[in-house]
């Protein structure tokens, strides 16, 4: 009897699904759906920082200007009727206040209509909310002068009046009062976290009542507990149909969308973390976009009824830095500690010559053509291509054996090359890139002179950045994305006695500071390049740190895509885009 | 008298990995009906072999090489069980000829209730007597009361057994027997089994039987369980009962119950017996004959009180003088260990331990000789008067 | 009974009481920066690290995080799960039904298929038929599950064009499943699409789980069907089943009736360890099959180092097993008499 | 005189040993006879060979550090066998040759490390709550439970991702999750003998616990043992390879079978025109880990099936 049953289920089994032939060219017409592994962290413009949440509050939300096409220095108006400049008034001559004459007739996904009050009430909920880590800082900067609503030890050091002046109606348009001149504001009301959200819609959800009393409750809320965590109400082409964190996010068409109505009437984005997986689903058509890891290019090469578009230049690089103090208590990596063959010093790397001798040991070629597969350029400096001021003819370092062994020799007063070295470098594991480029220097390092010794470590990406961040690193390959796409957001970082990176380095070079200063406070554009150029110049001679790679995306879609063009500052640039611009057949 | 079973020249082997093991070297025994044979020898002389052998209950690798098994089976003599297929020896078994085992205890199933595994019996064997008996307890119903709607009931119930009667297998039946409201017609049918089951074990004077029944073997005491054993053995009255050392793990004062049930059994239905035990003790008080077994070979077989008072082979005559009697006199024991089975002795098995051991025992195998009337020996210088 | 019950239940308490001490063991280990560093997910949120310390309150004693944590989860709030980015317990509620439906499909093909293999196999002890099951048993046992899960997949849906396609539903099924019109109740896609009635639903989720219950199938039975063939090997020598085969009855009904029912006992007790293997395979199956159960939830959140999941995991599996474990002592009781009546 | 002594001793030593040797002789022929288990010890002696001489067969690149796979340049396309990379070459260059050999000793360390230690801690606590029951034997039990009642994979998960990621946490993790079913196991075959009479006796004679314990006890308790623990290795083996699948187990570069595989996890479709080309990527490794763990697990069946002394005179 057993026998039977069993057989007899897997027949049910086999004939229901045999007839279930595949047939149709492209899949469901009207829905566009992109495959990739990242995680949306939050919908609340305010709350978002990280590319998966960017892509889907774009979607929904929209912002006062927006850019032109695939161009990062200029704009088209959106919410607002005119892109603000100086001359048409409505910058102030001293670029210290900006006016924008508010778009009428348009209508949020609730029904409510858009007024000056719900632009003010966006900006301002934004800066009471300034979650920890989150991009708020870039509306602080140019609004009050600080970088955060909080002090290091977390308790709030400004006033509400501070955050009601900074932005106000005027009649139907809305005014921004700077603290000083900062050229990049445009650029930064063009990216999510200015976009504009419904006051009554947040509101009856329990958000900031835009009032004085109640607005400290609202600052730093916990992880999950910001009101729009998961629920949008904007003026975009689209509205949120569904959100299964981890699983998927669907929206839907906003039909009476104040411009022309979207071509497509659904997009869905879901996470397919195993590649095979989701390449089988980008082959048999069920994705119609995928994420594509560099490593595996070639699985898609040749493939009919694809279309890839190749050498897309992204505002990013990753450069590899020396530590010119690293902290030694109880730090693995500096082994003995001191410069006797079983170790290195702590100010290690504050030897220019050893710098320098790190700069011509590295394979440039090899490592863009082994580790991007040729899809990726050497940046000149901290300024990247495709950023304003960018100076192609700026020197570069390149693979010159010979010149390394030189500065190796002349390190330490020739110490070093008699006595060698052990270091430990570490890459965050899984990310192939940072350890071919770990692997470029050891090897070749170790070429030079056999006292000389590499160790590389791959750790967790937690325990990488707690290394960065205690100081522990001798040298640390990282990279950075563009906020905004302006010199000051690369430069202050990588430069700045204060800056993300350079402290961590403990560079300082007051002539640098000072340069930056002036840099993000002189409006006209001549001055600004001069500054630049130093700054640029200063990087190659110091060298605190060596440009690796400025990759070059890819893009992958089904040939029946259509539509889809590429600007670099967009979040997930290189997957969806911008999904209005979309359409299928 | 006529021999209810015969065994002829019975020779059994088994395959193991340090050679072949000749357990049993040409068995020849007849058991008279109405009469016990007890079997007797030393532990590894083969007396287990043989009860497992006539009722062809022989596992791999153990193999029956040749031999006959004559059973008296309703008339006509020669039935040689051996050679008969497997739906025949089925029948025989547990219905004509049954065992009881040492080990009552995991003798019994622990998962199902001793009532469950009595009923087994009936409703292996006794099935067409069951449903005879319910058409007319059903029959006697009818004409009690005559309720309507009882009566279509009954009606039903009926026909279904009289169906059961001709073709117990149809498959209508085994369909209606799931469905969970009609199959209700199970309920003569456990009514009568646990009647039988009842009058069985008052038979063999269980008190209580009825709270017995539900009880689990793991429950009830060794001498319990054993009576329970010779109860499923006995449901359907076997003509032949073959009994392994049916008492040897029970104490004396539950021995001498579980003897005393048998001698009674015995006598109330005419009962035979293949009682097989190392105690002679037990073979002197129950037994009609005795057979003498040392290392697959049967050396003595004759009626009890001649066995007892003149033992010609030399193996029985030790054997007697090994049993602790109430004279104080010097216990004698037998020089030499049991032989090993694979390559046994030559000749007569016994002749390296034998006292009175000539140059032919070691080279020809004896045959039975008839000492007296009723009194076999196989040795060739048996011990005279 | 009653007490035995109640027994077994107060045990499942210090039990709970010693996996809440592990799972505390483990977070110890964790420094500050590093539990912090889990709630950065671009480097450019680096620069206020301390305020993500200070936030989460990530620097105080363990002792006293551990009460606030108890504190914490007995109020029923497990913390906050980046990687499911909402609360874990209703994360875990969320992703629960995939893994139902996951294990509610292969369990009974497992323990079917490994039973009667098992048995036929002590059957016929060193016959062919025991040698070819045991081999095919053992090599299932020893394939690596994700290899034989990418295999299959490769096989049936990369070059039979999508016969068995991966995830738990279709395109068009599962933004119908979503839509009003559709009454979510068990959340588990085949029990739903039956409750209300959409066959195409139906037989589209029996699609997509096709290919993940074989891969579960193969290594799990293997287990079953060798301690089956073992007890049974064990069973056919004991004493009872002589005494059935001295009744009469016929060699099928001996093993059915008889043999196989005694055999089930130790396959009960080791169906414990089923679950876990059970468990553990979810984990592997669901991660390449792309099916958004719990399995999947855990393994992101150990690789990315969400810790509120990771606890949260290992406190659910705790529960779940200690009530499988309970389920089982009762089937136990219930099949063998002798430890029911004690 | 001294000649005499040691001849009286060895005879007198045969003579006690003669049983013994009597029953190895049994189990190797029980052993012989199954085709299984001479398939199983085989395979064993096979891995047991590329182990001990791996140095001769891939001689490593890097003295101080065997166990790192030499990389053959950067490119993250996996290239097909060539004359210098008998099995070619996986993502990122490592040579599957040179990684596959030496994995073969990381899968030994692995499994042997593991299984021994959860043997040795198993049998101590198991004997221990077994042999004096009570109190003792309640909390051990209760430990035992907690542990068992985490399930193997995400409890590993766990550890690994807070320990770290290297091959010993690995090893770590995997001991802590297993020692508690043999520790089990244990407990259950003493309590069973502890009631046997020659255990009272050995007791009555005045032997300390200990002796008894490891004199008497263990001894009948041991086979159960040996079967799980030699069904264990392939286990452990296999669960070290799901976790590097799943990127939590031994690092990148680093000579383990389960590491080759998830290299090679993306490479097992290949382009749809040819969907087969990186075969030897996902095969070669996968194939090495499926034959190590069936040896182990034929062998295991087979000293089930010898061993079990129930099982041994069917």
């Amino acid at each position: 009897m057993k026998k039977g049953l069993i057989t007899g289920v897997i027949g049910i089994l086999m004939v229901g699904l045999s007839f279930f032939a595949l047939a149709g060219e492209v899949k469901n017409p009207d829905t566009f759906v992109e495959a990739t592994i990242g995680t949306i962290d939050s919908l609340d413009p305010a709350w978002a920082y990280d590319t998966a949440s960017g892509e889907a509050i774009q979607t929904i939300c929209e912002t006062l200007i927006f850019w032109k096409g695939e161009r990062t220095d200029s704009f088209v108006p959106l919410l607002a009727t005119q892109v603000p400049s100086v001359e048409n008034g409505l910058i102030s001559p001293d670029g210290l206040t900006y006016t924008f004459p508010i778009r009428k007739g348009v209508k949020f996904h609730n029904g409510e209509p858009l007024t000056p009050e719900d632009v003010e009430y966006s900006i301002e909920r934004a800066m009471v909310q300034d979650r920890d880590g989150g991009p708020v800082w870039m509306l602080y900067e140019p609004l009050l002068g600080i970088s955060g609503s909080r002090d290091a030890e977390g308790n709030i050091v400004i006033k509400f009046e501070d955050i009601d002046k900074a932005v106000e109606v005027k009649g139907d348009s809305v005014v921004f009062h700077l603290k000083k001149p900062y050229p990049p504001f445009l650029s930064i009301l063009a990216n999510t976290w200015a976009s504009v959200v419904n006051k009554k819609f947040v509101v009856e959800n329990g958000g900031w009542p835009g009032t004085k009393d109640t607005w400290k409750e609202y600052n730093n809320p916990a992880p999950g507990k910001e009101t729009l965590h998961k629920i949008a109400c904007g003026t975009g082409p689209f509205k949120l149909e569904r959100w299964d964190p981890g699983v998927e996010i669907v929206f839907v068409r906003n039909d009476d969308y104040w411009r022309e109505p979207a071509k497509l009437k659904r997009v869905i984005i879901k996470i397919v973390d195993e590649w095979t997986t989701r390449k089988l689903m980008f082959l048999a058509g069920d994705a119609d976009t995928i994420y594509v890891p560099r490593q595996y290019i070639k699985e898609l090469e040749g493939v009919e009824g694809i279309r890839v578009y190749k050498d897309l230049p992204s505002l990013s690089q990753g450069s590899a830095f020396f530590n010119f103090k690293i902290n030694p208590e109880g730090n693995p990596y500096i082994g003995s500690g001191k410069l006797d063959g079983k170790g290195i010093p702590p100010d290690f790397f504050s030897d220019k010559d050893v710098r320098l001798g790190f700069a011509y040991s590295f394979d440039y070629e090899t490592y863009l053509k082994d580790a991007w597969m040729g899809e990726a350029i050497q940046p000149t400096g901290p300024i990247i291509k495709g950023l304003p001021f960018y100076n192609p003819e700026q020197e570069v370092y390149y693979y010159d054996p010979k010149k390394a062994e030189e500065h190796f020799k002349k390190a330490w007063g020739g110490e070093l090359w008699k006595k060698g070295f052990k270091l430990t470098i570490l890459y965050n594991s899984g990310n192939v890139q940072r350890q071919t480029a770990a692997s470029i220097f050891r090897d070749n390092i170790e070429a030079l002179n056999p006292k000389f010794r590499i160790e590389i470590r791959p750790v967790e990406w937690a325990d990488y950045v707690r290394d960065i961040v205690t100081g522990k690193l001798t040298l640390f390959i990282i990279g950075w994305l563009a906020d905004y796409p302006d010199p000051h957001n690369f430069v202050y970082p990588y430069m700045h006695s204060e800056g993300t990176f350079s402290k961590w380095q403990s560079y300082r070079n007051p002539i640098v500071d000072g340069l930056i200063k002036r840099g993000i406070e002189e409006v006209n554009p001549t001055i600004r390049k001069r500054y630049y150029d130093q700054l640029q110049m200063i990087y190659y001679i110091d060298v605190p740190g060596v440009g690796l790679h400025q990759p070059l995306g890819r893009h992958y879609e089904r040939d029946w895509v259509k539509g889809w063009y590429y600007n670099p500052i967009l979040p997930n640039a290189g997957l969806g885009g911008y999904f209005y611009s979309l359409s299928k057949g | 008298m006529r021999e209810l079973l015969k065994v002829q020249n019975l020779k059994t082997n088994f395959y193991t990995y340090e050679g072949i093991v000749r357990a049993l070297d040409g068995i020849d025994l007849d058991v008279k009906e109405g009469k016990t044979l007890g079997i007797v020898g030393e532990t590894g002389c083969g007396k287990s072999v043989t009860a497992l052998s006539i009722l062809r209950l022989i596992l791999p690798p153990g193999k029956i090489e040749s031999g006959k098994v004559l059973f008296w089976y309703k008339g006509e003599l020669s039935v040689d069980l051996l050679s008969k297929d497997e739906v025949f020896l089925r029948r025989v078994r547990g219905n004509e000829i049954s065992m009881i085992f040492q080990e009552a205890s995991s003798a019994l199933n622990p998962v199902y209730s001793v009532g469950e595994q009595i009923s087994e019996s009936f409703l292996l064997h006794q099935k067409r007597e069951l449903y005879k008996a319910i058409i007319e307890e059903i029959e006697k119903n009818m004409r009690e009361d005559n309720f309507f709607l009882k009566n279509f009931v009954y009606r039903f119930h009926k026909r279904i057994y009289k169906k059961m009667l001709e073709n117990s297998k149809s498959l209508r039946i085994r369909f209606i027997s799931l469905l969970p409201l009609i199959n209700r017609y199970k309920v003569w049918l456990k009514k009568e089994v646990s009647r039988r089951v009842v009058d069985i074990l008052t038979k063999l004077g269980v008190p209580d039987p009825q709270r017995i029944m539900e009880r689990y073997p793991h429950e009830l005491s060794g001498g319990m369980q054993q009576r329970i054993v010779i109860a499923i053995a006995l449901a359907c009255n076997p003509r032949l009962l073959i009994a392994d050392e049916p008492t040897s793990n029970l104490d004396v004062t539950i021995q001498a119950q579980i003897l005393d049930l048998i001698r009674r059994l015995k006598e109330n239905l005419g009962l035979s017996i293949l009682f097989i035990t190392h105690d002679l003790g037990v073979v002197a008080e129950l037994c009609d004959y005795v057979a003498v077994m040392y290392a697959g070979n049967i050396c003595e077989l004759a009626e009890v009180r001649k066995i007892f008072k003149n033992p010609s082979h030399p193996y029985t005559k030790a054997l007697m003088n090994s049993v602790p009697t109430l004279e104080e006199k010097k216990l004698e024991s037998i020089r030499g260990n049991v032989p090993n089975l694979i390559s046994p002795p030559e000749g007569c098995r016994f002749h390296p331990r034998c006292d009175y051991a000539t140059e032919i025992c070691a080279r020809v195998k004896p045959d039975m000789v008839e000492v007296e009337d009723n009194h076999w020996v196989s040795c060739h210088n048996f011990l005279r008067g | 009974m009653k007490s035995y019950i109640i027994r077994r239940v107060l045990l499942v308490i210090p039990v709970l009481f010693g996996v809440s001490i592990i799972i505390f063991a483990i977070l110890s280990l964790f420094s500050p920066e590093q539990r912090a560093a889990t709630f950065i997910t671009d480097v450019r949120q680096l620069r206020d690290i301390q305020g993500v310390i200070r936030k989460h309150h990530l620097d105080a004693p363990i002792y006293m995080q551990y009460f606030s944590w108890i504190k914490e989860v007995l109020k029923g709030n497990l913390g906050w799960s980046k990687t499911a980015s909402r609360p874990v317990l209703e994360a875990f509620f969320y992703f629960l039904p995939n893994t139902v439906e996951l294990s509610l499909f292969s369990a009974p093909f497992i323990i079917l298929i490994g039973i009667y293999l098992g048995s036929t196999a002590a059957v016929h002890q060193d016959k062919s038929v025991d040698h070819i099951t045991r081999a095919i048993a053992i090599i299932g046992w020893s394939l690596p599950t994700f290899w034989f899960g990418l295999l299959l997949l490769m096989i049936f849906y990369g070059y039979f064009k999508g016969l068995f396609p991966p995830e738990s539903l279709g395109l068009n099924s599962s933004l119908y499943v979503n839509s009003k019109d559709f009454m979510r109740f068990t959340r588990i896609n085949t029990i739903d699409a039956l409750l209300n009635r959409e066959w195409w639903i139906f037989v589209d989720a029996l699609r997509h789980l096709v290919l993940p219950v074989i891969t579960l199938t193969v290594v799990q039975c293997a287990l079953v069907m060798r301690i089956m063939r073992s007890s049974m090997l064990e069973v056919l020598g004991r004493g009872y089943v002589i005494t059935a085969r001295a009744k009469g009855a016929d060699e099928k009904t001996v093993i059915k009736k008889h043999v196989r029912r005694n055999a089930m006992i130790p396959v009960i007790t080791v169906s414990g360890y089923l679950f876990a293997g059970l468990m553990n395979g979810v984990v592997i199956t669901e991660t390449i099959f792309n099916r958004k159960g719990l399995g999947w939830w855990w393994w992101r959140a150990a690789v990315q180092l969400d810790i509120p999941a990771i606890l949260g995991a290992v406190l659910f599996n705790g529960v779940l097993f200690v009530l499988t474990n309970l389920v089982i002592d009762l089937l136990y009781a219930y099949i063998d008499p002798r430890i029911r009546l004690g | 005189m001294k000649v005499s002594i040691t001849n009286r001793k060895r005879s007198e030593f045969k003579e006690e040993l003669l049983p013994r040797i009597k029953e190895i002789k049994f189990s190797f022929n029980r052993f012989k006879k199954s085709p299984l288990s001479l398939m199983g010890l085989t395979l064993i002696i096979f891995f047991l060979g590329i182990a001990i001489f791996a140095p001769q067969l891939a001689p490593p690149k890097y003295p101080h550090n065997p166990y790192r796979i030499p990389r053959d340049g950067y490119s993250a396309i996996p290239r097909p066998p060539s004359p210098e990379h008998p099995f070619g070459t996986t993502e990122g260059q490592y040579d599957i040759y040179y990684g596959v050999i030496w994995g073969t000793r990381t899968a030994f360390r692995v499994g042997l490390t593991v299984v021994g230690s959860i043997l040795v801690i198993g049998i101590i606590l198991g004997s221990i709550s077994g042999y004096y029951g009570g109190v003792v034997d309640e909390v051990i039990m209760r430990i035992v439970d907690t542990f068992m009642s985490l399930p193997t994979l995400v409890l590993a998960m766990a550890l690994v991702s807070a320990l770290g990621r290297s091959l010993d946490n690995v090893m770590k993790a995997l001991i802590i999750v297993g020692w508690p079913s043999y520790a089990r196991l244990v407990r259950g075959d003493i309590l069973s003998v502890r009631e046997e009479d020659y255990v009272e006796a050995a007791r009555a004679v005045g032997c300390s616990n200990l002796r008894i314990i490891f004199r008497h006890v263990l001894p009948n308790a041991i086979y159960p043992l040996l079967i799980m623990a030699s069904l264990d290795i392939g286990a452990m083996v296999l669960t070290a390879a799901a976790l590097s699948f799943l990127g939590l187990g031994a690092p990148v570069g680093y000579a383990d079978w389960g590491q080759m595989t998830s290299f090679a996890r993306n490479w097992i479709v290949g382009p749809p025109d040819n969907p087969l080309a990186y075969w030897y990527t996902i095969t070669i490794p996968g194939l090495f880990i499926l034959f190590f763990v069936l040896g182990w697990n034929l062998l295991g069946d087979a000293f089930r099936d010898i061993l079990d002394p129930r099982l041994r005179r069917r």
